[in-house]
């Protein structure tokens, strides 16, 4: 197997997460793409931690899995906050402050 | 020359007695105004004792040396040290400094201008003077630094809480252009703190203007030193202004205070020509000649340029402040001939402007405060209405448009002179070009104030004013003037009270410029 | 089971970590008693959290007198002069917010407990930055310090300004955080190694290749957005104008400030060697972010935007030194930490100021603050002071700041420097420009409908106005005091 | 060797196809479903990659937490379920060209860089004891951290959720 | 010799004068009463000046051995009046010349020792680039001879302005510039070195200002005040630049030093000396009213008339004549006044003498003719300098001051009978009313016109003989000019005394002779034009009578030998023939116009008849201005051949020569200010601000307020930052 198999899909998969929290405009929806992301960083680590023989890879990689569990959850709390008060979770609609 | 006993203090004392004032006033409250002038006027005067103390402490037979001289640490990180020192070139200017202030204080006693507030526009004044106190007598380039820039503030409120019309934009015009001069200025500090060398080679790494001053520039190749000198040359050129970066002297004058205009004419502007003499001169010598053709030039089109201008003024008080281009420009002729003649001559000419420019400011102010405007062609017959009034005006239009016997002739004369014959390694005919222009702007200098004085003292009271109950100088106005008056023609009669002065140290620098000119 | 033997326990300088540990105490202590008393301990709160962050600063005095250099997990966790002097100012900004916070949160509907409870969870994670040598924990430590900044943002959750804030600064954080976690992987996958040092050995070595570059540019735009430089300040100015004030000075100084420390650590311990690419990307980054911040403040109306865009042009600022990072390591670290401690107290007091007159006219307008000279003189001079520092006038303290900036500059010396120096000095007059206008509504206007009621200084407020106002004009008169923790932390980081 | 080229190609194959329709689809359920089939897929690469312990927790915390957060988001903000809404804003093609240009450069590097490296396969294999070991010495700061981390998450997010 | 050595009191003297009466006059002496003061320290002025005479004459009569100089080293010799500084650095300048000097010829028909001038230094005044200047004074012949000329006109003019100005608005002032202007004059005439002369001419043209303007109230007077101050400075533009050259050729201030280093090496320095002479002429030319700065001495009769007859006819307006005197050997080596037959001094001086007296035919202002006779009249003293006839401008600048002086009084006089006129138009028939004024008035214009023995046909017949002789070449053109200004002369001031003292009274008001304080300073005065002459009479004339020992007292006792030998200048036998030349065109002009207007003989009508001479006349008449006889003749009479646009350069160019100037630069002023200063420069910063400020609201697209937008923005720079750096680095 080629190094560059896993760290051209890692890339791929961050790409198309990139694509998707820029371009959707429901609030949850953004939160997902982000988890795309996140899951490249991991397979790049993960890759890379067998590639040198090191255990830190893995390591790392359960750090970005704890983290970002902490972070969609206060991401959520927060849309639902947005929810709440404007009964809306459409990311384009938040622009009350501008300029 | 370390001082020592009292005087190890008494030059610090001299600066920071009117900060202490200033803070003594923030302590008192409002209602009672008459201590608080007081506190004022005494620290300002207590300064002034100090002065007048060190000025007969001074030794004048080594005035080419730093005297009383103080040098504690303080920022050890950068090696900045709290250095002070009074030389013959500092101590007219910080003379001049320490008297402007009380009589600015004494001007204003009852007449605050509008919006009023006593308390906050004599605690301004006192800041200022601390500011302009310690740059003349800072020896370390950061303190010079700090207390050039302190000034900044004071004057900017000055303006802008007391000013005119226009004082808003005068104010911030004031401000961002000093401030934009003042940036590269540290720019330039700072490269000559890192790329200063001793004789050996051995790299210095000091703020300390007595070194630098010594080395003078050694070990900096000529090319770099002529960028270093551009950064110090937009510091101190903005601040005196040279054309032509002084469009923001009209407005600030303009819209100034009445003692807003007197500081920034008498003392302000030449901590730029101050800065020259004492620091970029001798600390770039070869800059110095590379530039000094440059300064030369933009120096004379200053004169003629001023002098133009104020053909074009129909305000008085704009007038004025055009003529302070055209006579600091006189003065960076002079120390652009890089010759004691001329740098001798223009400190001469700092002491002169400020104090005849001071003067003429004074007098606009009376008169606005008496006629509510100063628009020349509403005013007239000065002479009539307020006598004693227009003869000041006379008189000082005549020191400003260098009548010997008076002030202004020993800045200008000796000026135009050493351009006849400039320092070592400066194109001879090229200044002497610049003599010629120099000798043509005096008879301009003559136009445009007598044209002012014929038609704002001459002829008679416009009918507008018949109404008017208009007073005379009054007492106030006596006590604030008589020193300047007294100055001008006291300097004017006998010059040597600067010149012997000034005389050693002036001769120190530019005989390091000749020595470094000449390759030894 | 030999794999269990095999772990050794590792073995824990405990004075090394006191100060986390204290501070997580308190932290702890703050979630207890508000479990426990519930409402009833909101008044013993602020108080509470203020004395904890002042017992912090106990063990790092300890640790400073002794002096000793500590690093444990190989150099991944190390307390020496440097972090000791950060987490000194963390804690310090901390106090100040604190006692900003005390009746903004009080009068306000907030939830007065879990607001001091996440403040100090975000300044554990800024005290932990200042220590952490290694890729893991500087992630790690970044979270700790924004995911709380995040919720904190959001915490009028009765108003749509702060719950926009917080979502905009929450979904930037996660964006620049996944864009620089990629770029960790990136970094560890050449180098196999979470730890600077060895990163610093690994990438210094080799030859400059494509991933080195995309890595290192990651990894620092994940940073630059923390200390919101351009283009990734976009955040900044919404959220600072929609969290609560207190939590816009959180935002503006301590964050900003841990965004700095783990730039400097990145920067001057693992990327040194690679100055082909960050001299030239700080150099862009530093000179767009003053430039753009100053410039768009010149239009702001909103004093909180316009501090926002100050704020993104103070950073721009402090970044400069990092575009001579390589070639004086020394100067550029002393410049960026002693601009840090200055920037602290005097935008921590210009917030302070903008509270306290909040308070009275209840607007953010600049407008707003027309004839506060006449009516408050002492809320005017200290705003004009600290305007006056940030604007880099002596004596306030800002010159100093700026002065380090140049000097990291010109000991650097060559054509780009220069470059740069001219374009900060070009800056600096542009940033007055807009300062001066609020000096102006202050001093030059009357007040607004001659309304010259005074303004009433709480107890807290003044402490916190006092103390920026003494630090501010103390550094600008004796930049020795703060050039002194400069200097310190200077050797450390750089291994001296 | 071949058996898991082709087993890494379904994967890649099964996690870049639902990523994509992940990001696309206009149904937000779909969408979820999708994202579980890419954290799946994942799990499955990171065993390949004989990364247990990651897999495992992947699997755990992903699938089982954070999707089921996902769920209950997506029923708690009363999002339409159907096509109502229009899911992906009018900016998407410049989200396109960005996430095209970061990609692009990224992959090139990739390739520039690693080239045909082939992955180290004869490596030392780490089970979960090393992974804790590593957790429990080197990183247990970080892993404190991380524990304060989700404690003040916890706490914010239930003050900011929670019904006034 | 006490009084040469401290001759600093003398202008000392009026000084104190001014202080007092300016400062304690209105209170404690009493408004009216000040003239006592002023009269009083003008007595002593004149008894120290006659005492400075006296002791002068004495030093050249017995010359004690430190008076002697000889020539191969003078300058040294004279070192005991030097303080040490002062000589020492002298000395040394001297060496380096006086070695190139090898026994130059010199003392061209001196057998009489050279006397040195008496130099006293005082305490330094400044002190520049380590070398100190001191403020002293220059003490010989020419210097008391000023000193006895100012000292007796200026009292005269005290004693006379008693009655003239009385009770005046502002008779305390007057006074005080009066004494003011008195102690600068002579200040400056003692001047011991060229800064002392710039400050002395500056400081008598100020006073010049204040007393033209002295009744400010009407525009006109300031208008003329401030026409003759600025004309003054352009001219002293060139006192500058000259003084500047002087010094940066010698490097010394001091005048005997440069003196004397010229004299002891003519040849050397040449386009120095021509530069600086050349620009001194500028100087000359502005303050004693050469051609063509001459403009603003006419106008400058807007003051009240004793300052006319003291600054604008005796003294201040020969400043520049001393002023060449004093340097002479400037002038002379610079414009080569020896070998030439034509040089820039003598035409200038020529012309002026000849449009001067032109000019004076067309006024109807009695004292605007005074005024151009006095123009004239310096233009003679310049000429005649330019010939090298040194001794003879002296002794022309001494008579005519009181022949001058005498005849503006006497105009003065008049006009206070004829109620404050100066227009002749109203005037006639005065001879009756006021004998006493007619007679001197008489007196002073025979002096003028240089009838024999009046003191004035002396000195004319001098400069005649000299520009007849010359040096080495004569100067024919000049010849031709002065005769031309003899026969001129005498024919305007014919005219003149018909005009005011014949035919009938055209006033209206009972004229009557002035009072006694007027009437004897005008005998005084007359008395001196009578007997002016005989300071400076030949030797031929004297020798009849045996007191050959009393001719050329001028020319003994006040020329600088010591300065003038080395240039080797020669002094013209008496000739009786020039002599009688000169007083025939003198007695035919009186003539001529004796007939014309007493007999009614000659081309009356001519002007109206003859279009040439109606343009002559016309030429004269209204064109009194320089400027406006640029414009109307050049536009009259070259008007159809010459373009339409030729005519508008004509007239932006050449008209209104002076006071364009002054227009042009406030124009170029407003010019400069609304679209360099407030367009350009000032603009140009305003446009930056302007700039930042809506790049600054541009800038605020980004910040859309969309989170999306900005996320974008991250990704896609961190996308472009990737690229470029990928690619560059």
């Amino acid at each position: 197997m080629l190094l560059n198999q896993f760290l051209i899909l890692g890339a791929l998969l961050f790409s198309v997460g990139v694509y998707g929290v820029l371009a959707r405009r429901n609030g949850v929806m953004v939160l997902m793409s982000i988890e795309l992301m996140l899951n490249a960083v991991n397979i790049n680590l993960v890759v890379f931690g067998v590639q040198h023989g090191v255990v830190s890879g893995q390591v790392f990689a359960l750090f970005v899995i704890a983290v970002a569990a902490a972070e969609v959850g206060v991401g959520l709390a927060i849309v639902l906050l947005l929810y709440r008060n404007r009964t809306s979770i459409d990311v384009e609609d938040f622009d009350l402050m501008r300029g | 020359m370390e001082a020592t006993g009292f005087d190890t203090w008494v030059l610090s004392l001299a600066v920071f007695l009117p900060l202490v004032g200033a803070l003594v006033m923030m302590v008192i409250p409002k209602a009672y105004e008459a201590e608080m002038k007081l506190v004022a006027l005494g620290s300002s005067l207590a300064a002034l004792a100090v002065g007048v103390y060190l000025a007969f402490q001074f030794d004048y037979g080594a005035a080419g040396n730093l005297q009383f001289v103080v040098d504690k640490g303080w920022i050890d990180v950068i090696n900045s040290r709290y250095i002070v020192g009074l030389d013959g070139l500092s101590l007219p200017l910080l003379l001049l400094s320490l008297v402007v202030v009380p009589l600015c204080l004494i001007y204003s006693w009852n007449h605050v201008p509008e919006p009023g507030n006593t308390k906050a526009f004599f605690i301004l004044l006192l800041i200022l003077s601390t500011g302009m106190n310690g740059t003349f007598v800072s020896q370390d380039m950061i303190l010079f630094f700090v207390f050039f820039e302190v000034v900044l503030l004071p004057m900017y409120f000055l303006i802008g809480v007391w000013g005119g019309e226009e004082r808003r934009y005068a104010s911030l015009k004031f401000f961002l252009y000093t401030l934009f001069g003042s940036a590269l200025m540290i720019i330039s500090f700072l490269a000559l703190f890192f790329l200063s060398k001793d004789s050996s080679g051995e790299l210095l790494h000091t703020f300390d203007m007595r070194v630098l001053s010594d080395v003078a520039g050694v070990g900096i190749v000529k090319s770099t030193q002529v960028w270093i000198f551009a950064g110090l040359f937009m510091g101190f050129g903005i601040k005196v202004p040279m054309f032509p970066f002084h469009t923001w002297l009209p407005d600030a004058h303009t819209q100034a205070p009445t003692v807003g205009s007197v500081i920034l004419a008498a003392v302000l502007l030449k901590l730029g020509t101050y800065g020259f003499v004492r620091i970029a001169i001798p600390f770039l010598p070869e800059g110095a000649i590379a530039w000094a053709p440059w300064i030369g030039l933009l120096a004379v089109i200053g004169i003629i340029y001023g002098a133009l201008a104020c053909l074009a003024q129909t305000d008085m008080k704009r007038l004025i402040a055009f003529s302070s281009v055209a006579h600091m420009g006189f003065v960076m002729l002079g120390i652009s001939t890089l010759t004691d003649f001329g740098i001798n001559a223009a400190v001469f000419g700092m002491i002169a402007h400020g104090l005849i420019t001071g003067m003429l400011f004074f007098v606009a102010g009376s008169v606005k405060e008496r006629f509510h405007t100063l628009e020349i062609s509403r005013l007239g017959g000065l002479l009539k209405s307020v006598p004693r009034m227009g003869w000041i005006l006379g008189f000082a239009s005549m020191a400003s448009l260098g009548l010997p016997g008076l002030a202004g002739f020993w800045g200008e004369f000796p000026a135009i002179l050493s351009a006849y014959n400039p320092g070592a390694g400066l194109p001879e005919e090229t200044f002497r070009t610049y003599m010629v222009i120099a000798a043509l702007g005096t008879v301009l200098a003559a136009g445009y104030l007598l044209w002012l004085y014929q038609r704002t003292a001459f002829g008679e009271p416009p009918e507008e004013f018949a109404d008017y109950e208009i007073d005379d100088v009054n007492r106030f106005e006596w006590i604030a003037w008589t020193p300047f008056l007294v100055g001008i023609l006291l300097f004017g009669i006998w010059p040597n009270l600067i010149f012997n002065v000034t005389d050693d140290v002036v001769t120190g620098i530019t005989a390091s410029v000749e020595a470094i000119a000449t390759g030894r | 089971m030999d794999v269990l033997l095999a772990f050794t326990r590792p073995s824990l300088d405990w004075h090394a970590l006191a100060p986390e540990l204290t501070l997580l105490a308190v932290g702890t202590l703050i979630t207890l008693v508000d479990i426990i008393w519930d409402d009833r301990s909101k008044r013993a709160m602020p108080t509470l959290a203020g004395m904890g962050l002042l017992a912090t600063l106990i063990p790092i005095l300890t640790l400073a007198v002794d002096g000793t250099e500590r690093s444990m997990f190989g150099g991944a966790y190390v307390v020496d002069d440097f972090s000791l002097v950060l987490k000194a100012l963390f804690l310090i900004s901390g106090y100040v917010v604190v006692l900003m916070s005390v009746d903004y949160i009080r009068d306000g509907d907030y939830y007065e407990n879990e607001y001091y409870t996440l403040m100090l969870t975000s300044l554990l994670g800024m005290v932990m930055m200042s220590s952490s040598r290694d890729l893991i924990s500087v992630f790690v430590a970044l979270e700790l310090l924004s995911i709380p900044a995040y919720m904190l943002a959001a915490w009028r959750k009765g108003g749509s300004r702060s719950n926009e804030a917080g979502l905009k600064y929450y979904l930037m954080g996660v964006f620049a955080s996944a864009v620089m976690l990629y770029g960790m992987s990136l970094v560890y996958g050449l180098t196999g190694s979470t730890n600077f040092d060895t990163i610093a050995q690994e990438l210094g070595s080799g030859p400059s290749n494509s991933i080195a570059i995309l890595g290192i540019l990651f990894v620092l735009i994940g940073f630059a957005f923390k200390v919101s430089a351009v283009p990734f300040h976009t955040w900044a100015p919404d959220t600072y104008e929609g969290a609560p004030t207190p939590v816009t000075a959180f935002l503006a100084v301590a964050s900003k400030a841990a965004g700095m420390v783990a730039l400097i650590q990145l920067v001057f311990v693992a990327f040194l060697g690679r100055d082909d690419v960050v001299q030239p990307f700080f150099w862009l980054i530093s000179a767009l972010t003053m430039t753009v911040g100053n410039l768009i403040a010149l239009r702001q109306t909103n004093i909180v935007r316009l501090l926002a865009y100050s704020g993104i042009a103070q950073g721009g600022f402090m970044l400069v030194p990092f575009a001579v990072a390589a070639d004086a390591p020394a100067r550029a670290i002393e410049a960026v930490v002693i601009y840090l401690a200055i920037y602290a107290f005097m935008n921590l007091g210009a917030f302070t100021v903008v509270l306290a007159v909040a308070r009275k006219t209840r607007s953010g307008e600049i407008d707003s603050y027309a004839g506060l000279f006449q009516y408050a003189p002492g809320l005017a001079v200290a705003m004009t002071i600290f305007l006056a520092a940030l604007a880099g006038i002596p004596p306030a303290g800002g010159w100093f700041a700026k002065f380090g900036l140049f000097r990291a500059l010109l000991d650097a010396g060559g054509g780009w420097a220069a470059a740069l120096g001219v374009i900060v000095a070009v800056n600096t007059v542009i940033a007055f420009a807009y300062y001066a206008r609020v000096l102006m509504q202050m001093w030059f206007q009357p007040a607004a409908e001659g309304d010259e009621q005074p303004i009433v200084v709480t107890g807290a407020i003044g402490a916190a106005l006092t103390v920026t106002l003494l630090a501010t004009m103390a550094f600008g008169v004796l930049p020795g005091l703060v050039g002194h923790f400069g200097e310190v932390s200077v050797l450390s980081a750089l291994g001296g | 060797m071949v058996a898991q080229n082709i087993f890494f190609g379904i994967i890649a194959a099964i996690v870049i196809v639902s990523a994509l329709r992940m990001v696309t689809t206009r149904n937000i359920v779909h969408a979820a479903l999708y994202l579980v089939a890419v954290l799946g897929g994942l799990g499955a690469l990171y065993i390949l990659l004989t990364a247990e312990f990651v897999a495992t927790t992947q699997v755990l915390v992903y699938i089982g937490a954070v999707m089921v957060l996902f769920l209950f988001g997506i029923m708690l903000t009363k999002a339409p379920l159907g096509n109502v809404m229009e899911m992906t804003g009018a900016q998407w093609p410049i989200a396109a060209v960005v996430s095209v240009l970061l990609g692009g450069v990224t992959i090139c590097s990739l390739m520039d860089h690693f080239g045909s490296d082939r992955l180290v396969t004869d490596g030392p294999i780490f089970r979960t004891a090393d992974v804790s070991d590593e957790v429990f010495s080197t990183y247990i700061i970080p892993f404190e951290a991380i524990s304060v981390l989700l404690l003040a998450a916890l706490i914010g997010a239930i003050v900011l959720a929670r019904k006034d | 010799m006490w009084m040469l050595e401290n001759a600093f009191l003398i202008p000392l003297v009026p000084a104190i004068s001014f202080v007092v009466i300016l400062f304690f006059g209105k209170r404690f002496i009493g408004a009216n009463r000040v003239h006592i003061v002023g009269i009083t320290a003008l007595g002593l002025v004149w008894v120290l000046s006659a005492v400075a005479a006296f002791q002068w004459t004495q030093r050249v009569e017995n010359p004690s051995p430190d008076a002697i100089v000889e020539m191969a080293t003078h300058g040294g010799d004279h070192g005991d009046d030097h303080d040490a500084d002062h000589g020492d650095d002298h000395d040394a300048d001297l060496a380096v010349v006086s070695t190139d000097h090898s026994g130059g010829e010199h003392g061209g028909g001196h057998s009489s020792p050279l006397i040195g001038p008496v130099i006293s230094t005082f305490s330094q005044w400044w002190s520049n680039g380590g070398i100190e200047f001191a403020v002293g004074t220059l003490v010989d012949g020419l210097t008391v001879l000023l000193l006895i000329v100012v000292a007796s006109i200026s009292l005269l003019v005290h004693i006379y302005s008693t009655e003239y100005v009385k009770d005046d608005r502002r008779y305390v002032h007057y006074y005080a510039f009066l004494s003011l202007f008195t102690a600068a004059m002579l200040f400056f005439v003692m001047a011991q070195n060229i800064v002392q002369l710039i400050v002395g001419w500056e400081l008598v043209g100020v006073c010049s200002f204040v007393l033209i303007g002295h009744w400010w109230e009407e525009k006109p007077n300031t208008d003329a005040a401030l026409k003759a101050f600025l004309t003054n400075r352009v001219g002293d533009i060139g006192l500058l630049v000259g003084m500047i050259v002087l010094w940066g050729t010698f490097q010394t201030f001091d005048i005997d030093a440069i003196n004397t280093l010229i004299s002891a090496d003519p040849g050397a320095h040449h386009l120095a000396l021509l530069v600086a002479a050349c620009c001194l002429m500028a100087a000359v030319a502005s303050k004693s009213g050469q051609f063509p700065l001459h403009t603003w001495l006419p106008d400058a009769m807007a003051g009240p008339t004793p300052v006319s007859a003291l600054i604008h006819a005796a003294t201040m307006v020969v400043a520049g004549v001393y002023m060449i005197a004093r340097l002479y050997p400037v002038f002379y080596e610079g414009l080569s006044i020896g070998t030439s037959s034509i040089n820039l001094m003598a035409f200038i001086g020529g012309f002026t003498a000849l449009i001067g007296a032109g000019l004076a035919f067309a006024q109807w202002d009695i004292k605007k003719v005074l005024a151009y006779s006095t123009v004239s009249q310096l233009g003679y003293m310049v000429m005649a300098l330019g010939v090298g006839a040194w001794t003879a401008a002296i002794f022309h600048l001494f008579t005519h001051a009181f022949f001058k002086a005498c005849l503006f009084l006497g105009a003065g006089s008049v006009s206070h009978a004829a109620h404050h006129t100066f227009d002749m138009r109203k005037m006639g028939g005065l001879k009756k009313a006021m004998p006493h004024t007619y007679r001197t008035f008489v007196i002073a214009s025979l002096a003028l016109a240089g009838i024999f023995p009046f003191a004035g046909f002396w000195s004319k017949d001098e400069i005649l003989l000299g520009s007849l002789v010359g040096q080495k070449n004569s100067y024919p053109l000049m010849l031709i000019f002065g005769c031309a200004v003899a026969f001129m002369t005498a024919a305007y001031m014919t005219r003149v005394i018909w005009y005011t003292f014949h035919g009938e009274f055209r006033g209206h008001g009972q004229p009557h002779e002035s009072p006694k304080m007027m009437t004897v300073p005008l005998w005084i005065l007359a008395g001196m034009a009578v007997l002016g002459g005989v300071f400076n009479l030949p030797g031929p004339v004297l020798e009849p009578f045996g007191l050959e020992g009393l001719a050329h007292r001028i020319q003994t006792y006040a020329e600088p030998s010591v300065y003038l030998s080395g240039l080797g200048i020669s002094h013209p036998d008496p000739s009786l023939n020039m002599a009688l030349v000169g007083l025939a065109l003198a007695v035919s002009g009186i003539l001529v116009t004796y007939l014309y207007y007493w007999r009614r003989i000659g081309l009356h009508g001519l002007t109206e008849r003859n279009s040439y001479a109606k343009n002559g006349y016309t030429f004269l008449e209204n064109k009194y201005y320089l400027d406006h006889l640029y414009n109307d003749v050049i536009v009259k009479t070259v008007k159809r051949p010459i373009a339409n646009w030729a005519n508008r350069v004509n007239q932006n160019v050449l008209d209104r020569a002076v006071d364009k100037a002054g227009e042009t630069a406030r124009d170029t002023g407003r010019w400069i200010y609304k679209w360099v200063d407030q367009g350009v420069i000032d603009g140009s910063v305003n446009a930056a601000a302007r700039g930042a400020d809506s790049s600054g609201e541009g800038l605020r697209v980004i910040q859309s307020g969309k989170v999306q937008n900005y996320g974008q923005l991250l990704f896609g720079s961190a996308a472009v930052l990737a690229i470029v750096f990928v690619i560059v680095v």
